[in-house]
């Protein structure tokens, strides 16, 4: 019954963030329609999310996006950096293959996301089963070495985190 | 301080949605135009935000919003265009 | 600033009737949607131009505002024309897919030809 | 409170939603209430006429907003008039349209029906031109909707280029109504009319290119030379039906010409004074002749009928054009007249078309009712060209008879008379064709046609029009029937219409008073 | 205002300025198709971040009310960023790159623009 | 003195109800028909005796009802001696020939059609010549065109039915219109449509400016009617019809319609040089050429008919001199060629119809075979040449008289003597109507054995050749009616003694030469003849023919190449028109002084600015790449967005940048279907001259623009910043401005967008049944496609956007009566939401999860909004009178509810299903063309590797 009421706990807790961030005026009467908007949003939308993704360890998850937010910020340091200071010819771009341990539908995008936003590295593509991710790295020597940080820095958490 | 720095802040965004334009007008792949195109609409996310500090006033917090929503669901259809054709299928 | 919003105008007129006289339904197309962004500008422009004053009333104090009528008169139309260029895009689809031909003129010599094959 | 007058834009409006999205997958329902509609439509407009018959302007304030500040429709007489004539039209069009099973050739043909009725409505009851605009729209996207009804080849080609031009048309619409507002910084008809003469004639140059602007757009939609170009494609491609009800269609151009640049720009507005009869009376002058060309040129009886159609609106606008209460009275007579003359020869036209193969002007085998068909088309040909003894003939006189100064009368009597004699020959030359030729070619019995080994299997035999499907046809030609004997009263009714129409400061003090409702 | 508050806001104004402007030039420097997929994706998210505190701190400061309303521009930016980014390359891999230009996917199945899904259900 | 006579109206319908009474008759066989057709005739007739006397006494009947007073039109007629004359002359002839007819038609003809059209000709004939209002006469006139043009086609089967029918039509269509002129002009001077005071006002018009333009117009019509050179040429042709109506309409009446008007008009027109040198000359002209064709016409119908054409310009002739002596030779003439043309040309019916030739080479000798019909036949004949004892000759010798003592431009002989060769060949002609046909020897070779017809087929003519006889011996008889109707022609009292001998007058001898002259004519003929079959001359058919081909062929041609389906020339004239006129326009006026200052430009704006042409010139540039347009037309849509932001307009920014999507996406959905690559097919020159039209268009629309922001006006909208918060209840002008002060703007387009959806949704179901759909199963669209379709990382992502977009949504939908929103942007953002779930997991996925119908959402959005207006009603206030209240509810903060937020959500729902019932129509086009269902919302879901039996189907 709580399954079908609150599909996603997570999703309409975020709503109700949203909600409050939208109004951007914390009320009661404002508490009370995003709980409502939480509720009725996942309800209606539940047919197109029918699984419902088992997140083990939430605190994990926070310890996760703090890790990315920093990354992000130094990322954004040493991309600038090469755009602004490298020469092009200089610039040693690769192909890095992540054969991937995660399963979950969930874990593989947050990962996918993550090397997106951290240090000079895009992912591409996925395998069409997705085993493996196709990351683009704008300038590295050590392919193993960049697969191996992702392996032990994100995928490992999110591995905990997701299953 | 604040005005100074707006105006610094307007500036190379200024610059960037020049360069953004040029990026477009070359190309030469249709990539590069969509991800110049994209790169655009998240300059004038800035550049209203921006606009919102100056002028102190939040009502034009829902235009960056839109324009972020919009622009992500329009870069999608792009590149799911030249990806399969059908953008909805 | 004025002048810039006058000549953007123009620009988009003049490129939105360019295109509105090619001979293929998508030129044409972008045509009138480079037409439809400028007669929308247009319109507003004849509310005059002003920097933060939007129509939005203040509670505190007084404030000037901005001529809201053509910005409604702007909104109106530009829902219309997105109808309009839904039902052209769609109609000149029907016609492509009905013609095999994307051509707008309808030539006569050419209708035989298309019947004959 | 009457609230009579918001009517025939509310019933359509909400009679087109029930029908097309609630009753969508049944068109006996559909029908049913279509008719209904349209009939409580008609009843509603005989209402409005009487209401309207005592020369008050009527007021309706939509929203409680008093004018210029909200929109106000106006019932006066001539929009009664129209909205009156377009609701006869209407119904006579949709009893064809369900007899020839028009109707059921396509989705949505009721519901675009309504619409169309609502938008046409609206256009003809507004006191608003950016709200004339909003009406202009709906009525076109119903068109639109109509014109490609059941689609097709031809039709839909065709149907793309009358959406075309009308986008470029509604597109200077706006370019003209933004002129317009930021010149006078009003969008309300009386208001403009107050406000208009104020500008002195050196300070008039923004308010000329908007009224110049605006005549051209409404020029497009009564098919002016040099706009007329879309329409014989448009209405010879369209569903025979639905020309029938583009009849009124360029009457809502013509209707527009009248109420703006007379009542806004009329005569003796310093600023526009005689700027747009100087321009409207020579492009009047072409559309006849083109009109009248066309029919005489034309090689297939669609295009025809649609080229009549533009030689009587420019014999109407030559009236129009002389922006005076006598030429008016003459303008609205052809006016009513040419509506039910064209939707008489649309209709007919699609029940000898729809028993041969195509429309072209050759003989084929004669139909089954060749007779009768012959004596209707003949009949409809004569109230088009204007022969005796059909409203035309005197719609002719009247519009002749008012364009006597002495500037005018040479081009326009020329032009018109010419005219109809061009027109009387291309009808004379298409009917003997079409019905007399056609007798030199023996009918062929059915199981005749069934054995020919040519393969023309495809075309089933000619069948017999039922009363049903003869009935719409007749109720037109009685129309002009009617307005041929009852010429007198009809006359002196649009005689007290222009007269209204002309008394500007009238119009202004109605729509502009304050308060109470009249 | 306090001066505390105008310096963080002129500083995260110039950071998202500069880092804005980056974006743009690697976009135009950059010779390589994919090398500036790395150059907007990553800096304009800095950039449009840096703007957006600037703008809270400077209603927290105007106001005494903390606006978050900023936060969801950045959380939808950090939602999407990525998806924009994979779409576009992908677009370019499949318009410019050949299969054999990849690396081997080192799974069952090679990269998804190439290669279907595995039948693991029916009807798919 | 005039009486009223409202029997009038009775005698005027009586034609057009017996029109009726065939069609119901037929039923009952011919002679039935035939018999009740002549009832109303009849009793017409009898009526009209009824009122003789009183007319030969002097007086006019008159009876008059209102038609059209604004036109002066009204239904009235008069009947004075002329009329009367003519009213005769329909109505007895009228009789004979339906007498005629019923033998003379044979089975196969429809004679039911003949006697209507018959009738309707003789109601109109009959109104012309009982009309007194010029303007009735000419509604008559044109009745008469249109039933001769359906008798002369009666036989629609035969060329030259339908030909003949046109010709006429034509040649006395053009005519009557120039009369059409001519009468109102006429009126317009006179100041009355009504031909009793117009006959009073004959020295007035005559003395007008515009007397000599009316008078060729009115000539015109009269001309044509009446067949006089250079208009002769249709009558021949009108031959065509059966010969009652020969009899009837080319003899008897219809073409003498034009003889009856130049009479009406008499005392008003004439008494001028002009009169004099146009009537009299036409008419002399007409006399003598259509004796001298008549002379080498083998076929006995245009031997008649062409002498009609002469007689028809000796009438003509006669009221050209404009004498009263004159007036009354033409009324006696008019009497006596009713007789004898109508005998002859049942003869020549006879004739034809018992010998099944009406050709005189081939026949001769029927006096022995037919001595009835000789009889008959011959003395019509002998009065037609004007030998004495018999009515023609009378009235010849009168117009002989007149013509002897009649100057033309001074010369004394010029019309004598044409007269009188005239004269000379009618007797020519009228004698070898005699010889040829009836005298010398038997032939063997007649195509049909002739003998005399039944009584019914003789017994008209013979009537008539008893009159011929009757007058020719008593002329008399004849002088009541002939003072009647020229006293009515000259407007004096006229006491006219018609007589056989006038004494040893200069008409004798003329009338003599041309008995003695015709005769050798006659004689000479076959060499004649040869020699004229030779003579080459200019032939009317053909003059005619070529002129009608060669108007026809310039107006296919102008109407082909103007009207040729070029659209993109259509929009060029449009374009440079509203240029043209709108530079014109301004020009005829100025402009005031500037009144506000410039704002500045800041930097970014001018970057904005730059962006905003480099996008419009690249587009226009790169158009031929559609792909690359329509990415540039989305930096030309984020620019104007922002700068509206810039501008003051929040909301503007909102509208115009979802819609701006939600257009992007309905373009690239229908480009998928079109070539991605437009040819370059414009030539140059039309590149240029394009170009310059869009230049000329963007300086134009683009100096208004500027011109108008450059100066201050007061506009109405202080009223509504005024009154949005205390009269609107939201703080939003444009929002408050768009659902309540002009909330029915916005109410037409939400039905704009409805109608947009339920078109599309038409037109898709069109083009799947149709050819269309055949075209989209054959084609090939998964050439080169990428295979991922519905990627992992998007769907995961979708699914928790969807959520807040749809949240985001409602956000914009609540606010908008106060803040920038409001139910159009709501509507786009939550279709931009679900559209994200569409490109995520595919359309029959998403689709399948749809719980509700785009259509149905379409439909309560409009009638949520219809009933929000007529809400209203029930309060007593105007459709869409919005109202509003401030609700209190603990613990929740106080909060606002309106009417308006209730109209809001029916545009949301309206532009909601709008939007998605296009795409789904789109979609349903696509899926047609032959994509496959996917049943999964991913590709393939990772997951489901390790756990099969997780929930995500
Ligand atoms: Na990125
Ligand atoms: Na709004």
């Amino acid at each position: 019954m709580l399954t079908r009421l609150i599909p996603h706990p997570l999703l309409s807790l975020t709503l109700v963030f949203v909600w409050l961030g939208l109004v951007n005026t914390f009320t009661l009467g404002n508490l009370l329609l995003g709980g409502f908007l939480a509720i009725v949003i996942p309800m209606l939308t539940a047919p197109y999310w029918p699984n419902r993704p088992k997140i083990g360890k939430p605190l994990k998850g926070l310890e996760y996006v703090l890790i990315v937010l920093w990354d992000i910020v130094v990322a954004n340091v040493q991309v600038a950096a090469i755009i602004l200071f490298k020469r092009q010819k200089n610039i040693r771009s690769q192909w890095v293959v992540m054969p991937l341990e995660l399963h979950s539908a969930e874990a593989i995008t947050v990962l996918a996301g993550t090397i997106t936003m951290t240090p000079g590295t895009v992912s591409a593509t996925l395998a069409a089963d997705g085993g493996s991710i196709l990351v683009h790295c704008l300038h590295t020597d050590d392919t193993d070495a960049v697969r191996d940080e992702i392996k032990t820095r994100y995928e490992r958490r999110l591995k905990e985190i997701f299953e | 301080m604040i005005e100074a720095a707006i105006l610094f802040a307007a500036g190379c965004y200024g610059l960037a949605l020049l360069l953004d334009l040029w990026r477009i007008a070359l190309g030469p792949n249709a990539a590069d135009r969509i991800l110049a195109l994209d790169t655009m609409v998240i300059n004038v996310i800035a550049l209203l935000v921006l606009y919102g500090v100056w002028r102190g006033t939040a009502i034009y917090f829902e235009a960056a919003m839109l324009v972020a929503m919009v622009g992500f669901v329009s870069t999608v259809a792009y590149c799911r265009f030249l990806l399969r054709g059908d953008i909805i299928e | 600033m004025e002048f810039l919003v006058a000549s953007a105008v123009g620009t988009m007129t003049a490129g939105g009737v360019y295109l509105l006289l090619r001979l293929r339904t998508f030129p044409v197309i972008l045509g009138l949607a480079l037409l439809s962004y400028a007669v929308n500008v247009f319109l507003f422009s004849s509310g005059r131009l002003a920097i933060d004053m939007s129509p939005i009333l203040s509670k505190y104090g007084e404030a000037s505002y901005t001529d809201p009528l053509p910005q409604a008169l702007v909104l109106t139309a530009i829902v219309i024309s997105f109808g309009m260029t839904a039902v052209l895009v769609m109609i000149s689809l029907g016609a492509f897919l009905e013609a095999d031909s994307d051509k707008i003129d309808i030539d006569e010599t050419d209708a035989n030809e298309d019947v004959a094959k | 409170m009457s609230h009579w007058i918001i009517l025939p834009v509310v019933l359509p409006a909400m009679l087109a939603p029930i029908i097309g999205f609630v009753m969508r997958y049944d068109i006996v329902l559909a029908r049913v209430t279509s008719t209904v509609g349209t009939v409580l439509l008609l009843a509603i407009s005989l209402g409005l006429v009487m209401m309207a018959a005592d020369g008050t302007t009527h007021i309706y304030r939509l929203g409680d907003w008093p004018a210029p500040f909200g929109i106000v429709l106006v019932l006066d007489r001539l929009s009664a008039l129209m909205v009156l004539l377009t609701s006869a039209l209407a119904l006579m069009v949709l009893l064809h349209a369900m007899a020839s099973g028009w109707d059921n050739r396509g989705r949505h043909f009721h519901a675009l029906f309504q619409f169309q009725l609502m938008g046409i409505c609206g256009a003809f009851l507004t006191g608003d031109v950016f709200n004339l605009f909003v009406f202009f729209e709906i009525l076109l996207i119903a068109s639109y909707g109509l014109m490609i009804h059941s689609g097709g080849r031809d039709r839909m080609r065709a149907g793309l280029q009358y959406v075309v031009m009308n986008l470029a048309g509604s597109t200077l619409f706006l370019f003209a109504l933004g002129t317009l507002y930021a010149s006078t910084g009003t969008l309300n008809i009386a208001d403009l009319a107050a406000k208009i003469p104020l500008i002195p004639a050196e300070e008039a140059g923004l308010v000329r290119v908007a009224a110049m602007l605006l005549m051209i757009v409404f020029a497009v939609k009564a098919a002016l030379f040099p706009v007329q170009f879309w329409l014989p494609a448009t209405y010879s491609n369209a569903p025979a039906p639905v020309a029938a009800l583009f009849a009124i269609m360029t009457k809502v151009g013509a209707y527009a010409i009248l109420r703006v640049h007379t009542v806004v720009f009329g005569p003796g507005v310093a600023g526009t004074d005689g700027m747009i009869d100087a321009w409207l009376f020579p492009a009047a002058i072409v559309t006849i002749a083109l009109g009248a060309f066309g029919v005489l040129g034309a090689k297939r009886l669609m295009p025809l009928i649609s080229f009549s159609v533009v030689g009587s609106m420019g014999t109407l606008l030559v009236a129009v054009a002389v922006f005076s209460p006598v030429a008016t009275t003459a303008a609205l007579y052809y006016m009513v007249h040419s509506t039910f003359a064209a939707a008489c020869l649309f209709l007919i036209a699609d029940l000898v078309v729809s028993r041969r193969d195509g429309d072209a002007l050759t003989a084929a085998h004669p139909t089954v009712q060749n007779g009768l068909f012959a004596a209707i088309f003949f009949a409809a040909a004569i109230a088009m060209a204007g022969m005796p003894p059909l409203s035309g003939f005197l719609g002719k006189l009247l519009v002749l008879d008012a364009l006597r100064e002495p500037g005018l009368m040479g081009w326009a009597w020329t032009a018109i008379l010419a005219g109809s004699l061009l027109t009387i020959v291309g009808f004379a030359r298409a009917g003997s064709t079409l019905f007399w030729k056609s007798t030199a070619i023996p009918v062929l019995a059915p199981e005749e046609t069934a054995d020919d080994a040519d393969g023309s299997d495809d075309t089933p035999p000619p069948n017999r029009a039922t009363p049903a499907e003869v009935a719409p046809v007749m109720l037109t030609l009685a129309a002009l029937v009617g307005l041929a004997v009852f010429a007198g009263p009809v006359a002196s009714y649009l005689e007290q219409t222009s007269t209204q129409l002309f008394d500007r400061a009238g119009y202004i003090s109605a729509v502009l008073a304050p308060g109470e409702e009249t | 205002m306090s001066f505390i508050a105008e310096l963080l806001i002129a500083i995260s104004l110039v950071v998202s300025g500069i880092f804005g402007f980056v974006g743009s030039y690697g976009l135009v420097k950059l010779t390589d198709s994919l090398q500036r997929l790395h150059a907007p994706t990553k800096a304009t998210t800095l950039g449009v971040g840096g703007v957006l505190i600037a703008s809270m701190i400077f209603f927290y400061a105007e106001t005494g009310y903390l606006s978050i309303h900023e936060l969801l521009i950045s959380v939808f930016l950090l939602l999407t960023a990525p998806i924009t980014a994979n779409f576009i390359a992908k677009t370019y891999i499949a318009r410019n790159l050949k299969k054999t230009d990849l690396p081997d996917s080192q799974s069952t199945c090679g990269w998804s623009i190439y290669d279907d899904p595995p039948e693991s259900r029916p009807g798919n | 003195m005039s009486t009223s006579g409202n029997l009038l109206f009775l005698i005027a319908l009586l034609p057009f109800i017996g029109a009726l009474v065939p069609g119901l008759m037929i039923r009952a066989g011919r002679n039935a028909t035939a018999t009740f057709t002549a009832v109303p005739t009849a009793l017409a007739l009898i009526l009209l005796l009824t009122m003789a006397p009183a007319v030969l006494n002097g007086e006019t009947i008159q009876a008059e009802i209102e038609w059209l007073p604004q036109l002066g039109l009204s239904v009235s007629f008069f009947l004075d001696g002329l009329g009367l004359l003519f009213a005769c002359m329909i109505l007895g002839v009228g009789l004979l020939i339906t007498l005629y007819a019923r033998f003379y038609l044979s089975g196969e003809d429809p004679v039911g059609q003949f006697y209507t059209y018959l009738l309707l000709f003789q109601g109109a004939m009959l109104g012309i010549v009982i009309s007194d209002n010029i303007l009735l006469l000419l509604v008559f006139w044109e009745l008469t065109s249109l039933s001769s043009f359906l008798l002369i086609g009666y036989w629609k089967h035969l060329p030259e039915g339908r030909q003949g029918a046109r010709m006429a039509l034509a040649v006395t269509g053009a005519g009557g219109l120039a009369m059409i002129g001519g009468m109102l002009i006429l009126g317009n001077i006179a100041g009355s449509f009504n031909l009793t005071d117009i006959l009073q006002a004959g020295d007035a018009i005559r003395a007008s400016e515009w007397y000599l333009p009316a008078l060729i117009l009115i000539l015109l019509g009269a001309f044509t009617k009446s067949a006089q050179f250079p208009f002769h040429f249709w009558l021949p042709h009108a031959m065509a019809a059966p010969t009652p109506v020969s009899a009837y309409l080319h003899s008897a009446t219809m073409v003498k319609a034009g003889v009856f008007l130049m009479a009406r008009m008499w005392p008003v027109l004439s008494g001028t040089d002009a009169w004099f040198y146009i009537v009299a000359t036409t008419g002399l002209v007409t006399m003598v050429l259509g004796a001298l064709i008549a002379l080498f016409k083998d076929d006995l119908k245009a031997l008649l008919a062409f002498s009609t054409v002469s007689h028809l310009g000796l009438l003509t002739m006669l009221l050209g001199f404009g004498t009263e002596a004159a007036a009354i030779a033409a009324v006696f003439h008019i009497i006596n060629h009713l007789t004898f043309k109508a005998a002859l040309f049942m003869t020549a019916g006879i004739i034809d119809h018992e010998t099944h030739t009406r050709d005189i080479k081939r026949l001769g000798g029927l006096r022995h075979v037919m001595p009835l019909t000789f009889l008959i036949g011959t003395v019509a004949a002998l009065s037609m040449a004007g030998i004495p004892l018999f009515n023609g000759f009378l009235s010849k010798e009168m117009m002989l008289e007149e013509a002897s003592h009649t100057y033309w431009a001074g010369s004394a002989y010029a019309v004598p003597v044409l007269a009188t060769i005239g004269a000379l060949l009618s007797v020519a002609y009228s004698f070898r109507f005699i010889g040829h046909v009836f005298l010398g020897p038997v032939r063997d070779d007649y195509p049909a054995k002739p003998h005399d017809p039944p009584f019914g087929l003789w017994a008209a003519p013979a009537l008539l050749v008893i009159l011929v006889v009757l007058i020719g011996v008593m002329p008399f008889l004849a002088d009541g009616i002939v003072a009647a109707a020229a006293s009515a022609v000259t407007g004096a009292e006229l006491d006219p003694h018609l007589k056989i001998w006038h004494g040893v007058t200069p008409a004798l001898f003329m009338s003599i030469i041309a008995v003695v002259g015709g005769a050798a004519l006659l004689a000479l003929h076959a060499p004649l003849d040869r020699a004229w079959i030779k003579a080459r001359r200019p032939e009317a058919k053909a003059i005619f023919d070529g002129l009608v081909a060669s108007i026809v062929g310039l107006a296919q041609r102008f109407t082909a190449g103007s009207h040729n389906g070029a659209i993109s020339r259509y929009l060029a004239i449009f374009t440079v028109t509203s240029v043209v006129l709108g530079a014109i326009a301004f020009m005829g006026g100025g402009l005031s002084a500037p009144t506000r200052d410039m704002l500045p430009i800041p930097a970014v704006i001018a970057v904005g600015w730059i962006m905003l042409i480099v996008a419009t010139i690249s587009v226009v540039t790169m158009h031929h790449h559609r792909f690359r347009a329509l990415v540039l037309i989305g930096i030309i849509g984020l620019t104007i967005s922002a700068g509206f932001v810039y501008m003051s307009a929040p909301d503007l920014a909102l509208t115009q940048i979802s819609v701006e999507t939600v257009t992007i996406m309905l373009l690239l959905l229908a480009l998928h279907f079109l070539p991605k690559e437009t040819p370059r097919e414009s030539p140059m020159g039309l590149k240029i001259r394009d170009g310059l039209i869009a230049v000329a268009a963007g300086a134009g629309v683009g100096g208004l623009s500027f011109a108008f922001m450059q100066r201050d006006i007061p506009t109405i909208s202080d009223f509504h910043i005024a009154n949005s918060y205390e009269g609107g209840g939201g703080t939003n002008v444009v929002n408050v401005i768009l659902v309540d002060f002009r909330g029915y703007d916005t109410y037409g387009e939400i039905i704009v967008l409805g109608i947009a959806g339920l078109l599309i949704y038409a037109l898709m179901h069109a083009l799947l049944e149709g050819p269309a759909a055949r075209r989209l199963r054959n084609r090939d669209y998964a050439q080169d496609r990428s295979r991922d379709r519905h990627p992992l990382m998007m769907v995961v992502v979708t699914r928790v956007l969807m959520p807040i977009a749809l949240l985001v949504g409602i956000y914009i939908f609540l606010r908008g009566h106060n803040q920038p929103g409001g139910g159009f942007v709501a509507g786009l953002v939550v279709a931009i939401a679900l559209l994200m779930q569409y490109m995520a997991s595919g359309f029959a996925w998403t689709q399948d999860r749809q719980r509700i119908e785009y259509h149905t959402l379409i439909g309560f959005g409009v009638i949520i909004a219809g009933l929000t207006g007529v809400g209203a009603w029930v309060f007593g206030a105007p459709f869409l009178t919005s109202s509003y209240t401030y609700v209190n509810l603990p613990p929740i903060e106080e909060f606002e509810l309106a009417t308006a937020m209730l109209f809001d959500l029916g545009v949301f729902l309206t532009v909601l299903g709008a939007v998605m019932l296009m795409l789904y129509s789109l979609s349903r086009i696509a899926r047609y063309a032959g994509s496959t269902v996917n049943v999964t919302p991913m590709d393939y879901d990772p997951g489901s590797r390790v756990d099969d039996g997780s929930e995500s189907t």
